[in-house]
């Protein structure tokens, strides 16, 4: 019961640090309550048990996500540019969508309940299974490296396009590259 | 950062001791949280720690940015190689069941091997990404 | 710095990393405990390859074990100056009269003068601010604090530590 | 609930509490360089109580191994963070207030 | 036992929030957020205690190393407009 406090708690947490970067308008202080919204959602991974995300949010929230964001700020100005306009459309349009999803909420099965379509299906296969078909302890490393090995292919490779995308960006040529060392030499 | 003393003092202590961490949690995915992804970011964040306290032309020396461009490569080329070797075992792209006499010793070698591709490829495409933000 | 130092150094961060391997990792399997040797070597080299133990001062990880005894002298200052600033937050009136102050470090490495400025910042109402060569630039949230510095205990006290012979 | 029990639960609630006054401190100091005073209360007390509580707590085994390295980390790195916090806003043109009588 | 100091750790994550919020310059926002990282990783740490499973120090360890990482970038860019500017080789004998 405790936990289930705990998660509201955060979850409170988490919007009103939203609510406080939409109302920002330095960009500089947004990065930083960005990175106070990646510990949160970490904490908030914690408590859900999902431990592994919560690692993976750990280690490139708190580091790489803020310096890749400060590293982008260092080309551009600091000052949001505010628009004053209302959209109205927009506004009608969330709102709309707020009320499907809130209408949505009905459909969803109970939170953590044991005949959800979720845990029914796959989920017995791997956690029965693994530890007589794979053998390590880490049910998630199990799944991620084995029984989904494609996804995980197809992750890593978007990864390194990613990486390719932002070379093709920002990288300089080569010969630029190769005067830039000899000076620096 | 050239005037930081103090700073460079605990980079230079702490700079092994989170490189270590991430090998640490690269080969200890089995057990615990952690893997591939999470060991190659904090990697990664161990070198981008030296070139914002030391420059990026110091970190260029150590490491230079067309080796981390082919060890991206490299990483996802050895997740597929495992696929290849066990296609040419005999069993499915991916299969690791044939990679060794039992099924569970394959899985293990198997998942090791594709974990450390995985982890090549995210610590070099975060240098990569570091090395394409920083200002020469 | 001689070669021999920087073998020793070497030597010296391959075992506390070792130590560090064997503190996390929990399993002590055949095949882990190999890859915890690879690992140390990589972190080795990669380390001596940015030159983090090449330079005049060691980092040499195992410097640390000096510095234990003056360790917990400087936990127990840390608690009382705890206590003392805890007591000013609470204190309705609040009673602080910050003042910079000036301070010499009697230290000859830059490790040691690391230390020396860290603890200075680890007791709350003192924080280094500035250090340049020997000088330490020092805010300080009461009198009291600024003149517990001046008294160079910690000074002496890192001094003498840094002076130990070798572990 | 054996000794050692209710002493590591005395010495984790006094360490959060410690972390709750130090926030307070946080909030009454009036300029950047005394909140950093207020803010290393939470830093060094908070952290070291409940990291020693729980370690108290956990008995020797691997995760009160980990708990002490996380300390040693933690008291590592925050004064170092801290002073590069200090020192950076000194040079960013933030007097410091003082009152020397 | 560990569920009072849980709470007591959650409000002052909501003080170093607001703190981080109405910070008035840009170093009190950084001092907030150093701050809520130290709470962060106090907070797994009692968490796993709290579950009795104290599994997830490894996330704690994470944070104690990699937010020092984070505020040194953020004070290098506000010292030089960029988290990476090289450093000039006039300092032999330092370090």
């Amino acid at each position: 019961m405790t936990v289930v406090y705990i998660n509201i708690i955060i979850l409170c947490l988490l919007v009103i640090t939203a609510i406080a970067i939409n109302q920002q308008d330095n960009l500089f202080a947004t990065t930083m309550l960005t990175g106070i919204f990646s510990l949160l959602s970490a904490s908030l991974f914690v408590c859900l048990d999902a431990v592994d995300v919560a690692f993976t949010e750990a280690a490139v929230g708190a580091g790489i996500a803020l310096i890749l964001f400060l590293g982008s700020l260092a080309f551009i100005k600091y000052k949001e540019k505010i628009e004053n306009k209302v959209s109205v459309f927009g506004l009608i349009t969330v709102i709309l969508t707020g009320i499907l999803l809130i209408y949505g909420i009905h459909d969803i099965p109970g939170f953590g309940v044991a005949d959800n379509p979720v845990q029914t299906h796959l989920a017995d296969k791997y956690i029965v299974g693994s530890s007589k078909e794979i053998g390590i302890p880490n049910l998630v490393t199990a799944v991620l490296a084995s029984y989904r090995g494609y996804d995980t292919l197809g992750e890593v490779v978007v990864i390194f396009t990613a990486g390719i995308g932002v070379l093709m960006l920002l990288g300089r040529s080569r010969e630029n590259y190769k005067g830039l060392i000899e000076r620096e030499d | 950062m050239e005037h930081h003393l103090v700073l460079r003092v605990v980079a230079r202590i702490i700079i092994p001791l989170i490189m270590l961490f991430a090998l640490y949690v690269q080969f200890h995915g089995d057990y615990g949280p952690g893997g591939g992804f999470q060991a190659g970011v904090i990697f990664a964040s161990s070198f981008i720690l030296y070139g914002i306290i030391f420059g990026i032309a110091k970190l260029r020396q150590v490491i230079h940015p067309s080796f981390v461009r082919s060890s991206a490569a490299f990483g996802v080329l050895i997740y597929v190689g495992v696929g290849i070797v066990t296609i040419l075992n005999g069993g499915e792209f991916l299969n690791y069941n044939v990679l060794s006499q039992s099924a569970e010793a394959g899985q293990h070698i198997g998942i090791m091997i594709i974990e450390f591709g995985v982890g090549l490829t995210v610590a070099s495409t975060m240098i990569i990404l570091f090395f394409a933000f920083a200002k020469p | 710095m001689s070669n021999y130092d920087i073998f020793f150094h070497k030597i010296s961060l391959i075992i506390s990393l070792a130590l560090l391997w064997l503190m996390l990792s929990g399993h002590y399997t055949p095949l882990l405990l190999l890859l915890g040797l690879l690992s140390v070597l990589a972190v080795t080299i990669i380390s001596s390859r940015m030159k983090l133990i090449t330079y005049d001062q060691p980092i040499l990880q195992l410097y640390f074990i000096r510095f234990i005894p003056y360790g917990f002298w400087l936990l127990i200052q840390v608690i009382k100056s705890n206590i003392d600033v805890c007591r000013r937050i609470l204190n309705p009136k609040l009673p602080i009269s910050p003042r910079l102050i000036s301070l010499k470090s009697s230290q000859s490495s830059s490790f040691a003068r690391m230390v020396y400025a860290n603890s200075i910042t680890l007791t709350p109402g003192t924080i280094s601010i500035d250090l340049d060569g020997s000088n330490i630039e020092v805010h300080s949230l009461s009198l009291e604090g600024a003149e517990g510095l001046k008294t160079g205990k910690m000074d002496k006290k890192i001094t003498d530590s840094e002076a130990q012979p070798y572990v | 609930m054996t000794a050692i029990e209710i002493l590591s639960g005395i010495l984790v609630i006094l360490g959060s509490l410690s972390i709750i006054v130090g926030l307070l401190g946080v909030y009454r100091m009036p300029d950047f360089f005394t909140r950093l005073h207020a803010a290393s209360v939470i830093d060094t007390l908070g952290t070291i109580l409940i990291l020693f509580g729980l370690i108290l707590y956990a008995g020797l085994n691997i995760v009160s191994i980990k708990l002490l390295l996380i300390l040693i980390f933690i008291l590592i790195t925050t004064p170092t963070a801290a002073h590069a916090l200090a020192k950076s806003a000194l040079h960013g043109k933030l007097k410091p207030m003082t009152d020397d009588d | 036992m560990f569920e009072i100091p849980t709470f007591m750790i959650l409000l002052s994550m909501l003080l170093a929030l607001v703190s981080a919020i109405i910070g008035k310059t840009i170093y009190d926002k950084i001092l907030a957020v150093n701050i809520f990282g130290t709470v962060t990783v106090l907070f797994i740490a009692l968490f796993g205690f709290l579950t009795k499973r104290p599994e997830f120090l490894d996330i704690a360890l994470v944070y104690a190393l990699i937010n020092f990482i984070s505020t040194v970038a953020i004070l290098k860019f506000f010292e030089y407009g960029d988290i990476s500017a090289s450093s000039i080789e006039k300092e032999k004998g330092d370090i």
